[in-house]
């Protein structure tokens, strides 16, 4: 009863450990993993881990985005892509050993950096009282939304001449954003686009496409005639019914 | 409408170009309606080459006809095309007969027309059904099946079989209708006639259903005539063509004096024969053809199919009639041991799927020195490859399911 | 037999390539070289007032007796006919023409006899072919691919063959 | 919950008791998904069977068979899990988890009632829709790891499918967000309390519209007939789950009949008012008033009353209950509505699909928007507004963080003097922004 | 140490950075080119991750940089989603013209 008595305030901690594992332990499957297919796989759970760390942070509107776009379309594209390309050869590709052996060396170097950085600073390595940290999730999807149409609202306080003095918010970039993305719908669709001219003879033509397309082009004598017969069928060969033709 | 206008398909575009993949479809596939094996070969979705492979039902039904008495092989007929068994009884039964230029009482006659278009009727009910179950549609299947039910029951009653039924034999049938057959009979056509508008509406003239066959698998009548495409599918194409007209003598005669129409578009005016078969009040309208259809298509294939169910009805209930009119004989069948002179015939008959055509060549003994028998779905298949060419894999069941194949006439 | 116009015009075209023409027969036929077999099969489909533009079945007819003492009695050399069953969807006519092959190409057992394929001249000839191939063993010369339709590709005799013996065993299954 | 325990167990801010909360709901959403299956497969089987002019099960225990799903669960499970040669073994054996745990997830944000949410997520719509978008992966992974062609077309059909259907499914989605100004679900759904002519569905044409397109994207979202083309059984065999047998083809079903719930309840809460009944009976019955709802005090237990009867609301708890039957049955009606579709139409094709995504869904739910949003800006009527009942507006009053500003109850009613302050005034300080541009309509539907 | 200490911005910094370096390596040795796009995803995680943590309020209430963070993260999001449709684009392109999506292979512009 004790044990359980015992408050526990470290709910933030806990899903952090649990989230950035994934993460890492996911972008350590990505690297490792020789098949692409796997690759992806893992990159879907280390991206969804990470989206799980902005929701901790607070970031609940970019980390709902994070899932939605980030996994949810732009994995889904490139697992579209593994699985267009998907042959038994290039399912499995082996890294070169020199190509490990220097990645491994500027990439340990650059994490040894990066960690040092991030550490380093005092000031970032500030503990906050995280005790309602869940609680303060406060409402950013309305100002992110309206920094996005050039309103500022994250520096509190600051007087209109501030604002307005070349602190116009993201409209511009949002803009930009919007159409670079149309650029690059358009340009995406045209270069995955090929146009070739194949001949009729081409085994991927339909031959009875192009049985039609001739008959189009050259009305067939088939067509003139009237299929309305009503008459019975018989043998060409029965000089009876031969007469009758005659008729 | 007839024909709209076709892109020059020498020029084809395709988006991103993929690996070809070679694709086993069937023979235990759902939509290819027994064992028809596919071979495709595909570009993503686009299938670029089909292959059939057939005979996986084949049973060796000539050869065993090359040892079997012309009576004997009757039962074989049956397990060929078993959804119009009664189709395939009566062509054996015509060839035979016209060896032994042997004549039919009246009544018999009026009884095979009976027969065989109520076997029309349940074949064509089946082809609808699962032409629904090809495109993703399962409840039409069970509908259709509903009504064909029904019909088996009258034929249990008639014969005692409920598919294969051996009924009709050379000589006429093994037994006249039982007494208040017809009654049961009309009672049905009753009910079913009230039955065909909710197939229309399901799928006929259903938006998706016309988007998924408008337009797809289009035949035109000289490639459906070079195929030897025959029946549904080639009066699918616009060809004025069916042996209940234009057959031979012996089997035309069987519907003398009847009043019905071939189901074929003109291909001028890409119009239908008008419905002038009046009886529940206007519900048995034609609808309308859509605006996508091309001549040739498959939901030309599939609307012949339920238009002919109509006119079969109508046969049914001309011949209903005429038979009660007549009494008499129903046609005494041959003896088991009926010698077979030395020559040889050969006779098609206007079975559901197309023309079915049976050949026997006697040698004065009672087994047969040869049979074939010329299949329908065999040549209505043979037309899948050129079809199937550059068209989406989802097409291919549509395209397939419009042939209306039945594997057990194909193999034999 | 000369009222025919459709024998004459064949007579005419070619010559000695029409070797006979029965009109006793229940379905009358005519019987033709396998060398003009083509060449009638082309000048049908396309003869005014006929246009035979369907080609129904192809059968081939195996004349065999295995038992002696039934060939003895028959008046027929054995051989086989390969028949073709036509139809014409714009004029309605039929006509059944007939080509006599022997059963084996130069007497030697095993080779195959010879047609000429008509697939040229009727799509649907060609399954027709192959499947009188695969099961009575013609060989339809210029065939764009003639191979086992019904069988499977690695069975053994033909079995519509009247000396068609049924394997022991097929892939380890009892087959008498 | 975890208050409850608390008070059960005379703790104070226990792990253990979060824990069991958890546990609880967890439990109670698991049961959702699972006996949703259950039910919503007995359904689908009774649904058509009567379509189709039969009767579906009859037996397996009593009545109706209404056991029949377990039956089959069991048959199923004792079946033997098979795992073919060519297959990606253990991408083969996870995908159906991945789909079961998104549409799973998927629960954790939706409400069943006020107050009645397994986690309340600021951002629940797109969480929801996110969550439900990953299990397209269980799908692709399935069709890839089976290593089957024709559950790889199966996948790459889906890939292709729901991706494209979530731009015009996003599209609707938003319409309800702009109209309450909120992505919380709770609140979208408590915006909508009242008199059925409070739901959002009838608020203005646009909303109509925008709902029948948000049904039918959703359909194609969890691929139902007729866009079910991934296991489309007359030309992939089944798909993607060609190869699967036993208990893991039985947890593609579970999760495809549980997002089909998801997608329903959302449609419910989005436009159909979601807990909330055509009619206020709590309210009526003055058991929960509309004021009340969101209100974080309002609570089922309240440990402050004193003892423990006295701290049971059972006045909430009916209301509640009251909301999540009324949830529940709007979402099988939805289901039903979804099984009626595909049991009656054939399938489309896959270019068809597309078609029907990029050349209708997206123009007609950017028609439907954009139509929204002139409703709004240009302060037409709605149904409500014609009718005179008010829509309440109720601000996100669960952050506890917020409720210092709701105390500005009167900020808001200054704020209603300048509607649109984000096109005057830049200079806006953050409390204000929250307390004023947030709920525009809210603020006007207050008014009315 | 982590479990009863508490969270702060260089913990999640340390995430991104790790995140950025397998990326980064990632993107060194694979030779699949699909296998680089990976690489690159995860970079850009790492980022946003940095993103994130600075922007956060629950994180740095005090002199946070408050939503320009969030802000750039969506719209590293949003460029990554176009980023991705176009290198698809071309590794499509490139796979249709050389039949192999080994970006070794891709040297016809080597002098």
């Amino acid at each position: 009863m004790d044990l359980i008595a015992v408050a526990w305030p470290y709910w933030h901690q806990f899903f952090f450990i649990i989230f950035a594992a994934a993460a890492i332990g996911f972008g350590f499957g990505v690297l490792l993993s020789k098949n692409v297919v796997r690759m992806a796989f893992y990159l879907v759970l280390s991206l969804g881990s990470t989206a799980g760390l902005f929701f901790l942070a607070g970031a609940e509107f970019v980390g709902a985005m994070q899932l939605m776009i980030y996994v949810g379309g732009t994995l889904v594209l490139l697992i579209f892509g593994v699985m267009l390309t998907a042959q038994k050869d290039f399912i499995n590709m082996d890294t070169h050993t020199q190509d490990w052996i220097l990645a491994t060396i500027v990439g340990g170097s650059l994490l040894m950096i990066l960690l040092f950085g991030a550490f380093g600073a005092e000031d970032w390595n500030t503990p906050q009282n995280l005790e309602d940290a869940q609680i303060q999730a406060t409402k950013e999807a309305t100002p992110i939304g309206l920094a996005l149409t050039g309103i500022r609202v994250d520096s509190l306080g600051d007087s209109k001449d501030a604002v307005e003095e070349g602190k116009s918010g993201y409209l511009m970039p949002f803009i930009i954003v919007s159409i670079h993305l149309l650029v690059v719908l358009i340009g995406a669709a045209y270069m995955a686009r090929t146009k070739k001219l194949s001949h009729a003879t081409d085994d991927k033509s339909s031959r009875a496409k192009l049985m039609l397309f001739k008959m189009e082009q050259e009305p067939e004598r088939l067509e003139e005639e009237t299929y309305v017969v009503t008459h019975r069928g018989k043998s060409a060969l029965n000089p009876l019914e031969q007469s009758d033709e005659n008729e | 409408m007839a024909t709209s206008k076709i892109d020059d398909p020498r020029v084809i575009e395709f988006d991103v170009r993929t690996d070809e993949m070679l694709i086993n479809m069937g023979p235990q596939h759902p939509s290819t309606h027994g064992v028809l094996r596919l071979v495709l070969r595909t570009d993503g979705e686009v299938v670029s080459d089909v292959e059939p492979h057939l005979g996986y039902l084949h049973r060796c039904a000539e050869k065993i006809g090359e040892n079997l008495t012309a009576r004997q092989w009757v039962p074989y007929t049956d397990r060929m095309d078993y959804l119009a068994a009664m189709n395939m009884n009566l062509g054996w039964s015509l060839v035979i007969e016209k060896m032994l230029d042997h004549d039919l009482p009246e009544r018999a006659r009026h009884l095979r027309v009976i027969i065989s278009e109520m076997g029309r009727i349940a074949s064509h009910l089946v082809a609808m059904g699962t032409y629904g179950l090809d495109l993703g549609s399962f409840t039409p299947f069970l509908y259709g099946f509903r009504e064909r039910e029904k019909i088996l029951n009258l034929f249990e009653e008639a014969c005692g079989a409920r598919l294969t039924y051996s009924y009709l034999t050379p000589g006429g049938a093994t037994a006249d209708l039982p007494a208040g057959w017809t009654d049961k009979c009309l009672q049905f056509l009753a009910e079913f006639k009230e039955v065909i508008p909710e197939l229309h509406t399901l799928l006929t003239t259903n938006t998706i259903f016309v988007s998924r066959t408008a337009g797809i698998g289009v035949m035109p009548a000289r490639m459906a005539i070079d195929y030897g495409c025959t029946g549904p599918v080639l009066r699918g194409s616009g060809v004025y063509h069916d042996l209940r007209f234009h057959g031979e003598e012996r089997y035309t005669e069987m519907y003398d004096g009847y009043v019905f129409d071939v189901i074929c578009a003109d291909p001028e005016t890409g119009l239908y024969p008008e419905s002038n078969y009046e009886f529940h009040g206007d519900s048995l309208d034609y609808p309308e053809i859509p605006r996508q259809a091309v001549l040739g298509d498959c939901w030309h294939r599939f609307y012949v199919r339920m238009l002919e169910v109509v006119q079969s009805v109508r046969l049914v209930e001309q011949a209903i009639e005429k038979y009660e009119a007549t009494s008499g004989d129903w046609g005494t069948p041959i003896k088991l041991t009926q010698k077979l002179p030395a020559k040889e015939a050969y006779m098609e008959t206007e079975a559901p799927r197309g023309q079915m055509g049976f050949y026997v060549v006697g040698n004065g003994d009672a087994i047969p020195w040869r049979v074939r028998a010329r299949s329908s779905s065999f040549c209505n298949l043979s037309v899948t490859a050129p079809l199937c060419q550059g068209i989406l894999l989802a097409d291919i069941p549509a395209i397939v399911g419009s042939l209306d194949v039945v594997m057990g006439e194909i193999d034999r | 037999m000369s009222e025919i116009p459709l024998v004459t015009e064949l007579r005419s075209r070619f010559g000695e390539g029409i070797i006979d023409v029965n009109l006793e027969a229940i379905d009358e036929w005519v019987e033709v070289t396998p060398d003009v077999l083509v060449g009638v099969c082309e000048f049908l489909k396309e003869a005014e007032g006929f246009r035979f533009d369907m080609c129904n079945s192809i059968t081939v007819v195996d004349y065999l007796h295995t038992d002696p003492k039934k060939a003895a009695k028959v008046d027929w050399e054995p051989h086989m006919e390969v028949v073709y069953h036509l139809s014409s969807i714009a004029t309605k006519m039929t006509l059944v023409l007939k080509v006599k092959i022997p059963r084996w190409k130069n007497g030697v057992e095993g080779e195959l006899p010879g047609v000429p394929s008509v697939s040229g001249v009727w799509s649907t000839a060609d399954w027709h072919e192959r499947e009188a191939y695969d099961l009575s063993g013609v060989n339809f010369l210029g065939h764009p691919q003639l191979k086992r339709i019904l069988c499977p590709d690695d069975w053994e005799g033909h079995p519509l063959r009247k000396d068609y013996e049924q394997p022991l065993e097929y892939h380890g299954i009892r087959g008498r | 919950m975890a208050e409850f325990v608390d008070y059960i167990l005379n703790l104070d801010d226990s792990w253990f008791s979060y824990l069991v909360g958890a546990l609880v709901a967890a439990v109670l959403i698991l049961h959702v998904v699972a006996v949703g299956a259950l039910l919503f497969i007995w359904m689908e089987r009774k649904i058509s069977g009567r379509i189709q002019d039969r009767l579906g099960p009859t037996r397996v225990g009593g009545k109706f068979g209404w056991l029949q799903t377990l039956a089959d669960g069991i048959k199923l499970i004792a079946k033997e899990d098979l795992t073919p040669d060519l297959a990606d073994k253990f991408l083969f054996k996870i995908a159906p988890y991945v789909g079961l745990a998104a549409s799973y997830a998927a629960f954790i944000a939706l409400p069943f009632a006020d107050g009645v949410v397994g986690q309340h997520v600021n951002t629940a719509v797109f969480f929801v829709l996110a969550v439900l978008g990953l299990e397209v992966f269980s799908v692709i992974l399935a069709g890839y790891a089976s290593g089957s062609k024709w559950s790889l077309f199966g996948a790459m059909r889906e890939a292709a499918q729901v991706v494209s259907y979530e731009v015009p499914l996003g599209m609707c989605v938003v319409v309800p967000v702009l109209i309450c100004g909120t992505m919380n679900l709770t609140t979208i759904a408590n915006m909508q309390a009242g008199y059925f002519t409070n739901w959002l569905v009838f608020n203005d044409p646009f909303t109509f519209l925008t709902a029948i397109i948000y049904f039918t994207c959703a359909t194609a979202g969890v691929n139902r007939a007729p866009f079910d083309l991934a296991e489309a059984e007359s030309e992939l065999v089944a798909g993607f789950h060609t190869e699967y047998s036993g208990l893991r083809w039985s947890l593609f079903f579970m999760a495809e009949y549980s997002s089909m719930f998801v997608v329903s309840a959302l449609a419910s809460i989005l436009f159909f008012g979601g807990p909330h009944g055509p009619i206020p009976i709590a309210d009526i019955l003055s058991f929960l008033s509309i004021d009340q709802l969101g209100n974080p005090d309002v609570q089922a237990f309240d440990e402050t009353a004193g003892g423990f009867f006295s701290s049971v609301n059972l006045q909430v708890i009916i209301a509640r209950l009251l909301g999540v039957g009324n949830l529940l049955f709007k979402g099988i009606i939805g289901v039903t509505v979804m099984m009626w579709i595909r049991w009656t139409f054939p399938r489309l094709r896959i270019d068809q699909v597309m078609t029907m995504c990029l050349k209708y869904c997206v123009p007609l739910a950017a028609v439907g928007f954009l139509g929204a949003t002139a409703w709004q800006a240009l302060d037409l009527p709605t149904a409500n507004s014609l009718l005179g009942s008010p829509r309440y507006h109720h601000h996100e009053l669960w952050t506890h963080g917020l409720e210092h500003q709701q105390g500005s109850e009167n900020a808001s009613s200054e704020a209603s003097d300048d509607e649109t302050p984000h096109a005057e005034d830049k200079t806006v300080k953050a409390d204000e922004v929250f307390a004023n541009t947030v709920p525009v309509s809210v603020v006007k539907g207050g008014e009315r | 140490m982590l479990l009863i200490g508490t969270v702060s911005v260089s913990w999640y910094l340390a995430v991104g950075a790790v995140l950025f370096v397998l990326g980064a390596v990632c993107m060194a040795t694979k030779r699949n080119l699909l296998g680089v796009l990976m690489g690159v995803e995860l970079v850009l995680n790492g980022a946003n991750m940095n993103f994130i943590a600075f922007g956060s309020k629950v994180l740095r209430p005090e002199g946070s940089l408050g939503l320009d963070g969030q802000l750039i993260a969506l719209f590293v999001i949003v460029l990554a989603a176009a980023e991705a449709a176009v290198a698809l684009a071309i590794a499509l392109n490139f796979y249709n013209n050389h039949n192999t999506v080994d970006v070794d292979r891709a040297n016809e512009l080597n002098g």
